[in-house]
C-alpha cells in the first residue's frame, strides 16, 4: 500500500541526508514531472528516501542540460526528443522515467478558421517556434499527404497573442496550458495533438547523467520512488499539487496550472505504472525523427531510455512497490 | 531662454562690486526650491500620458490580453502589493549589487586604460566583446561556475553596467585639469597622492554620469538573470504574466521597475547635489 | 639681509655676469645654456641656448613676445620639463630635487585649484603633500590672510572671481614657505585695474617673505613696477638678448608708473623687444 | 604622458613665429598613420587573449558543450559560412534600420527637450520609462501591430537605442558657444537658421559619440527582436544553438556579433574623422 | 566727409551734448538713461541709468572697472538684452530693428567663430544669413584681406592663433558693412604686444569703412589710442562718470603712447574712475 505523509518509514530517519539537486527544464508551472517533486518536497518523501533535495529551474534554454552534464545538478527534465537527441550527440544522459506517454507539443486554430483537421493546413499560415521545423508536424501533415511546401511557414514568438490577434492562422502550442490562455482570451480554437493523428510522440522524461545511472542505481531508484509517490499524491488531490505549485510559482493562475496538471495526468496514464516507457514507443519516436531528418546521427546502445530501474518499483499490478 | 544666456567666458574680476555679487549668481540653487520645480513637471506630463492612455483604452476598447489601462494596472499593484513589493526589493538587491560589482570592475579597468592610449586602445575592442555578448550565452555559464540564487543574478547586472562606466571613468580620469597636474607635479606629488587626490574626484562627475545611464541597464540586467534561472524577482512576475497572457501584471512589473528607476536615479542625483556641488553641472541641473 | 637690499634697490645691481653664474653662493635659479625642442631635435625650436640667474631673494621679471619661450623656460626651472640641452639648478639642486624638498612654488595663469576644494583645503595641498597636516592649519589661515581672502576662507573656486582665484593661488604658493616663488603671467587673465591691485599685493606679500620671484608677463609696465632685473627674450626660438635692472626705489608704489624712471625703463625694453615706438606702423 | 602635457589653455599670439607655427602642433595627426598606429595593439590583445583562453580550454579539458575553444568556434564558422553571413547580414540590416529609426525619433525629441528645461524635466522620466521596459512586454505588441518581418526588429533596436541618443542629442543641442549665439542673434538670424547653421553641427560630437555608444545596443536589440519573433538573422542561430546545446555555435554567433559591433564602431570613426576633424575630439584620438 | 574728418581728427571734438542727443540727425547710436537688474527687480543692479551716443563715424570707447557693466550695456545696443528702462536707438531705429537690417557688427571678447567652418566660410556668415550667397565671395575675400588673413580662407579655428581668429571675427563683424561697429574686449584674450598689433590693424579698418564703433576696453591706454572720445563708467552699478575727448591727431601712431597728450588723457580717465596715481597702495 503507498505510504503517505501521515504514516512516515521507520528506516528513513537514521540515515544521513544525501543531497541532491533537481532543476525543472522550465519555469514552475504544474507539469507532472515538477509537480512530482514539489509534492515529494512537501511531504517529506525525499527525506524518508535519504535525500535532501533542492529544486531548481531554468528558463527552458539549455541551460538545465548543460547543469546536468557538469554534475551541478543530478537530475532534470527533458522531452523525450532531447533526450534522444542530446543522447545520439553522444552525450553522457539517459532517460530515467518517461512522464508524458505522448508529446505536449500540438497546434491550435481558430474554430471560425475553417480548419477542422490537419488536410486543412493546406495553404494556411503555420506558426513554428525558434525557428526549427519539428517532426511532429511533418509527420502531421504527411499523414494527410501534405509536405511543409503546402503550407505557409511563420516564425512565431513565444507570445500567443500574436495568434489571437490573427496574425497567424495554425499557431504551435503547448497543449498543456496554452490552449487554456488563448480561450481565456474569449478566442474559441481547435486543437491539434499529433498523436491523435497518429504520429508518434513522447513527453517529458527525467533525465540524468549516465554516469550516476551507472554507478548509483539506488540514488535513482531513490528519487524515482520519492517523485512517483508525488505523483500518485497529485493524482488523488490535484489541488494540493496546484496550491504546492504555487509556492514556486506565486502569482499564477490556479486554474491556468490545474488544467496543465490534469492534461499532464491524462498524458502520463499507463497501465503498468507512471514513469515506465516501453522500447518500442522509443522505436517509434527515433523513426519518426529520423524519417523527418531531425536525427541524424546513428543511436547507439543501449538507448536513450534506462527502464529497469524504475520498473524495479513496480509491481506485477503497476503498484509502486 | 536665449535672453538670458550667460555670456561667454566673462572675465572674473576683483572689484568690491565682483567679490560681493560674483559668488551670489555663482551659487547653486537652493535645493528644496528647484526640486519642487523640477518634480512638477514630469508629474504633470505623467498624469496627462496615463489620463490619455486610460482614454484610449476605454475608447478603442482595447482588449485587456492586449494592453491593459492604467486602472487595470493600478488595480493588479493593489491586489497584491506585496509581492509586487517583495519581487521589486529582490531585483532591486541584485540591480544595486551588479551596479556595485560592475562599476566597480569597469574603474579599475579604467584606470588601467586611462593610464595609456595603446592600452586603451587594445581593451577597448575586448569591452565591445563584452558588451556585444548576449546574456543567454554566458548565464548559464554564470550559475554554473556561481551557482543559483544571487550571484550569478548580480554579476550579469554588473556585466551589463560595464560599458558605460568603463567609457566614462577613462574620460573622468582624463579629464584632469592640466594647471592642477602641473602644481602637484612641482610639489613631487607621488603617482599614489596624484591618483587619490586628483584624478579620482576629477573623474567623480563623470562617473556618476556613467552611474545615472546604468541604473535602468543593472535594473533590466537583473530582470533578464532571473529569467535565465528562472526564479525570483520582477523577472519571474513577466514570466509567469507572459505564460497566462495577464498583461495587467506584466505592466505593473514594468511600472515597479520604472519606479525602482526613476527612484535609484533620484538617489544619485542627490548624492551628485551633495558630492558635485563644486561641478558646472551643478549651475545647470 | 635681502628685504633690507631690496627696500634701497641695492640688490637689483647684479652684475651682467650673473647672467652666467654668480660668483658668490649659487644663485637661488641658475639656468645655463638651455636649449629646448618640442617634438624632438626635428620638432620646433622652442627655447635656444638662454641663460639666467636669480639671485637669493631677487625678483626677476621675465618678458617677450608670445611663443617665444617663456613658459617652457618657466617650466624647466620648475621640473616640470627635461629640457634636451642645458642645465636648471636651484641653489644648486637640480629642478626635481627641489621640488622634492618643497623649495618651489608655483603660480600660472590658470590658478589650477581644486574645484571640489574650499580655498583653505586648496591652501592646505602643499602642507598635505609634504605629509605636514592638520596641526599647520595656524600657517593656511595665515597664507590666506597675507592675500586679503580669510572672509572667503570656506568658499569654492566657482563661488569666486577669478582675481580671488589668484590670490588663492598664490596663497597655495607660499604656505609652505618655498625658496623660490615661478609665476607664469599669473595675473594675465584680469583686467587692467585688477592686475595694478594685485601687483600691489604681491609687492607687499614679497615685501615680507624671504623668497626669490621669477615672474612671466606680457605686460613690460607691470615687469618693470615689480621687479629688481627685467630679463628680456627675442621672439621664437627663445634667447635672451636683454637684462635691464630696474632701479626705482622698494617700497614701489603704482604712482612710480608715471615717473621718468619708469618710462625710462618701459622704452628701453621696448627697445630690446625690437619695439621702437618709431619703426612702429 | 604627464611630461608632455599640453599646457593649460596657453593665450594665444599673433607673432610671425605663431601663425608659422602655431597651426602646426594643431593640425590633427594623419589618418593613415594614426589608424595603423591605433589597430596594433587592439589586434595584439585580441590574439593574446585567444590564444589564452585556447591554451585554457585545452588543459582544463573543458568539455565543449559547456565552453567551445577558439579553434571548435573557426570550425563551426568553416563549416557553414554561408549560414552565418547571411544571418549577420540580416540582423546588420535590422541593427541599421533600429539605429536610423531610433537615433532620428531621439533627435527630433531632443530638439523639443532642448527647447525648454521644464520640457526636459517632463519627457526625461517618460524616456527613463521607455528604457526600463524590456523588450518581451512590447515586442509582441510590435508584431501584431506592424506584422511579421523586419519592421518590429528594427522598431525594437530602435527603441533599445533611443534613449543614449536622447541624452546626448539634448546636451550637443544645447552645447553652443554663446559668443556664436550672440553673433547669429545680432544679425536676426532665424530660428531655423540658427538651428540649421549653429545647434544642429554644434551638436555632431555628441550625436557620433551617442552613435558609437548605441551600436552596440541596436544589434543586441535586433537578436532579441528575432527570439521574439523567432525567425532570421543571428538571433534564430542562437535560439537553435541553444535548444540543442550547441555551444561552439551560439559562440560564432556572438563572434559575428561581436565583428559586426567593431565593423560598425570603426566605420562611425570614420565618419568621425571626416565629419569632425573640427572638433577637439579629433586631437585626442 | 566722415573718413576726411577722422584724419584731421576735426570730429573728435564732439559737443558734450551729444551725450544726451545730437542736435543734427539722430546719433549712430543713443543710449537714455538706460537700467538693467540681472534677475528681476529685486536682482543684482548692473547699469543704472547710464546715456551715451556715438556720432556717425565716430570711435568710442567705454572703460570702467570689472562688473560695471560694460558688457550689459554693449548687449543692449546690440539688441541682444532687452532692457528693463531707457532707451537705446541706432540711427533712430531699435535695436532688433537695427539688426534686422543688419546695421550691426559685433565682435566680442571670445570670436565666437563656428569651429567647423573655415575663416572664409566664418565671414560669409552674415551674407549668407542675410540670403546673399555665392556671387559676394569677392566681399569675403575683401574682408579677409583688409585684416590680412587672405593666406588664412582655408583654415579651421582651431588651427590659428588667437589673434587671428580676433581678425577674422572682425572681418566677420565688417563684411555686410554694417553702419555701426560694437566691440567688447574684443583683444582682452591678447597679450600686450600683439593687442598693440590688432589695434594698428584696427585703425586703419576703420579709417577706410564708414562705422561708428562703440569699442569696449578695460585698458585705458589702449582707449586713448584708438578713440574719439572715451566714456568712462563707475564701479557697479555702472553710471556713466565722465567723457573725455582725446585730441591726438589722426592717422594714430603707437608713438604717440609716449607723447605728453596721451599721459595727460590717460591722467584724466584714471582720475574719472577715482585712480589716482596719488592715492594708490
Ligand atoms: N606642449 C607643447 N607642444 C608643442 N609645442 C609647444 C608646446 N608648448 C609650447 N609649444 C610651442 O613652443 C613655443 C614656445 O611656447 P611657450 O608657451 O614657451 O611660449 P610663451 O612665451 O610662454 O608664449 P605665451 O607668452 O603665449 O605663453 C610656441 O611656439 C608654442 O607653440
Ligand atoms: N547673465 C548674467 N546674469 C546675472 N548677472 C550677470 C549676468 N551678466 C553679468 N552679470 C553681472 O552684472 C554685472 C555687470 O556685468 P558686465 O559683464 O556688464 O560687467 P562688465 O563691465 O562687462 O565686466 P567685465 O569688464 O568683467 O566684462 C556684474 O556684477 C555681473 O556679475
Ligand atoms: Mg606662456
Ligand atoms: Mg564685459
Amino acid at each position: 500500500a503507498p505510504r503517505t505523509a501521515a504514516e512516515p518509514t521507520p528506516t528513513a530517519t537514521p540515515r544521513p541526508l544525501r543531497d541532491v539537486t533537481f532543476i525543472a527544464g522550465f519555469r514552475a508551472q504544474a507539469n507532472l514531472a515538477f509537480v512530482a517533486a514539489y509534492l515529494a518536497q512537501e511531504c517529506g518523501y525525499f527525506a524518508e528516501e535519504g535525500l535532501r533535495v533542492t529544486i531548481r529551474h531554468s528558463a527552458g534554454q539549455d541551460e538545465h542540460l548543460k547543469l546536468l552534464l557538469a554534475k551541478e545538478a543530478q537530475f532534470t527534465t527533458a522531452t523525450g526528443a532531447q533526450a534522444l537527441l542530446r543522447y545520439a550527440d553522444g552525450l553522457p544522459v539517459r532517460a530515467v522515467a518517461l512522464w508524458g506517454q505522448r508529446g505536449d507539443q500540438g497546434y491550435v486554430a481558430r474554430a471560425d478558421s475553417g480548419i477542422r483537421t490537419p488536410a486543412d493546413f493546406k495553404g494556411r499560415s503555420v506558426g513554428i517556434k525558434s525557428g526549427i521545423v519539428p517532426a511532429e508536424l511533418r509527420a502531421m501533415l504527411a499523414g494527410v499527404g501534405l509536405t511543409t511546401e503546402d503550407v505557409r511557414l511563420q516564425g512565431v514568438g513565444f507570445d500567443p497573442r500574436v495568434f489571437v490577434q490573427g496574425a497567424v492562422d495554425i499557431y504551435p502550442v503547448f497543449l498543456g496550458n496554452e490552449p487554456f490562455a488563448i480561450r481565456k482570451t474569449g478566442t474559441a480554437i481547435t486543437t491539434f495533438d499529433p498523436a491523435d493523428f497518429g504520429v508518434a510522440t513522447l513527453g517529458l522524461t527525467y533525465l540524468a547523467h549516465a554516469d550516476v545511472v551507472r554507478d548509483d542505481p539506488t540514488l535513482v531508484r531513490a528519487f524515482l520512488r520519492a517523485t512517483l509517490r508525488g505523483a500518485q499524491l497529485a493524482a488523488e488531490r490535484p489541488d494540493e499539487a496546484v496550491a504546492a505549485t504555487l509556492k514556486y510559482a506565486d502569482g499564477a493562475d490556479p486554474a491556468q496550472q490545474r488544467y496543465l496538471l490534469d492534461a499532464d495526468l491524462a498524458a502520463a496514464k499507463r497501465a503498468d505504472g507512471m514513469g515506465r516507457a516501453s522500447a518500442d514507443q522509443w522505436r517509434a519516436l527515433q523513426a519518426t525523427l529520423e524519417r523527418y531528418g531531425v536525427l541524424t546521427k546513428p543511436v547507439p546502445a543501449p538507448g536513450p531510455f534506462e527502464g529497469a530501474i524504475i520498473g524495479g518499483l513496480y509491481d506485477a499490478q503497476g503498484r509502486l512497490r | 531662454m536665449t535672453a538670458e544666456e550667460p555670456q561667454s567666458a566673462r572675465r572674473e574680476h576683483v572689484t568690491p562690486t565682483a567679490t560681493s555679487n560674483a559668488p551670489t549668481p555663482r551659487a547653486p540653487a537652493r535645493p528644496e526650491a528647484s526640486t519642487l520645480r523640477s518634480l512638477l513637471p514630469p508629474l504633470l506630463a505623467l498624469a496627462v500620458t496615463l489620463v490619455a492612455w486610460e482614454a484610449y483604452i476605454r475608447a478603442a476598447e482595447v482588449p485587456l490580453y492586449l494592453v491593459p489601462a492604467p486602472s487595470d494596472v493600478v488595480a493588479v499593484l493593489a491586489r497584491t502589493p506585496g509581492r509586487f513589493a517583495a519581487a521589486g526589493f529582490t531585483s532591486l538587491i541584485e540591480a544595486l549589487g551588479g551596479l556595485a560589482v560592475g562599476a566597480g570592475a569597469a574603474f579599475a579597468v579604467a584606470v588601467v586604460m586611462a593610464h595609456s592610449r595603446p592600452l586603451e586602445r587594445a581593451l577597448y575592442p575586448l569591452a565591445l566583446l563584452v558588451k556585444v555578448t548576449p546574456v543567454v550565452a554566458v548565464a548559464p555559464l554564470f550559475i554554473i561556475w556561481f551557482g543559483f540564487g544571487a550571484a550569478p543574478k548580480v554579476l550579469i547586472a554588473a556585466l551589463i553596467t560595464f560599458f558605460p562606466m568603463l567609457v566614462n571613468a577613462v574620460t573622468g580620469l582624463r579629464s584632469v585639469p592640466p594647471a592642477a597636474l602641473d602644481v602637484f607635479r612641482a610639489l613631487d606629488a607621488s603617482p599614489w597622492q596624484t591618483f587619490r587626490l586628483l584624478r579620482v574626484p576629477a573623474s567623480l562627475p563623470y562617473v556618476v554620469a556613467a552611474l545615472k545611464i546604468s541604473v535602468p541597464l543593472s535594473l533590466i540586467g537583473a530582470v533578464v538573470a532571473e529569467w535565465m534561472s528562472g526564479d525570483g524577482g520582477v523577472g519571474q512576475i513577466i514570466l509567469i504574466a507572459n505564460s497566462s497572457l495577464d498583461t495587467a501584471s506584466l505592466f505593473a512589473a514594468v511600472v515597479v521597475l520604472a519606479v525602482l528607476a526613476v527612484a535609484l536615479t533620484g538617489a544619485i542625483a542627490l548624492v551628485e547635489r551633495r558630492l558635485l556641488s563644486w561641478h558646472e553641472s551643478a549651475e545647470v541641473q | 639681509m635681502r628685504a633690507a637690499c631690496a627696500r634701497d634697490g641695492g640688490a637689483v645691481h647684479v652684475p651682467e655676469s650673473s647672467a652666467g653664474s654668480s660668483p658668490s653662493a649659487s644663485p637661488a635659479i641658475e639656468v645655463r645654456g638651455v636649449t629646448h625642442h618640442y617634438g624632438g631635435d626635428d620638432g620646433l625650436l622652442a627655447v635656444d641656448d638662454a641663460s639666467l640667474a636669480v639671485a637669493e631673494g631677487e625678483f626677476v621679471s621675465l618678458v617677450g613676445p608670445s611663443g617665444c619661450g617663456k613658459t617652457t623656460l618657466l617650466r624647466a626651472v620648475a621640473g616640470l620639463l627635461a629640457v634636451e640641452r642645458g642645465t636648471v639648478h636651484l641653489s644648486g639642486d637640480t629642478p626635481r630635487a627641489a621640488a622634492a624638498a618643497h623649495a618651489v612654488g608655483l603660480v600660472a595663469q590658470e590658478p589650477g585649484l581644486l574645484p571640489w576644494r574650499t580655498a583653505e583645503e586648496n591652501v592646505a595641498l602643499p602642507l598635505q603633500l609634504g605629509g605636514i597636516d592638520a596641526e599647520r592649519q595656524g600657517e593656511v589661515r595665515a597664507a590666506l590672510d597675507r592675500v586679503g581672502m580669510t572672509e572667503f576662507a570656506r568658499f569654492r573656486p566657482r563661488e569666486l572671481s577669478g582675481g580671488m582665484r589668484q590670490r588663492v593661488a598664490l596663497a597655495r604658493a607660499l604656505v609652505h614657505r618655498p625658496r623660490v616663488l615661478l609665476m607664469d603671467e599669473p595675473f594675465g587673465a584680469l583686467d587692467e585695474l585688477s592686475r595694478e591691485d594685485l601687483c600691489v599685493e604681491l609687492l607687499r606679500v614679497w615685501e615680507h617673505e624671504r623668497v626669490s620671484v621669477l615672474f612671466v608677463t606680457h605686460s613690460i609696465r607691470e615687469a618693470v613696477l615689480l621687479s629688481d632685473r627685467v630679463v628680456v627674450m627675442s621672439p621664437a626660438p627663445g634667447r635672451v638678448v636683454a637684462e635691464v635692472p630696474i632701479t626705482l626705489p622698494r617700497p614701489r608704489t603704482l604712482a612710480m608708473l608715471e615717473s621718468e624712471a619708469c618710462a625710462a625703463a618701459v622704452r628701453e625694453i621696448r627697445a630690446a623687444l625690437g619695439r621702437l615706438p618709431a619703426e612702429v606702423t
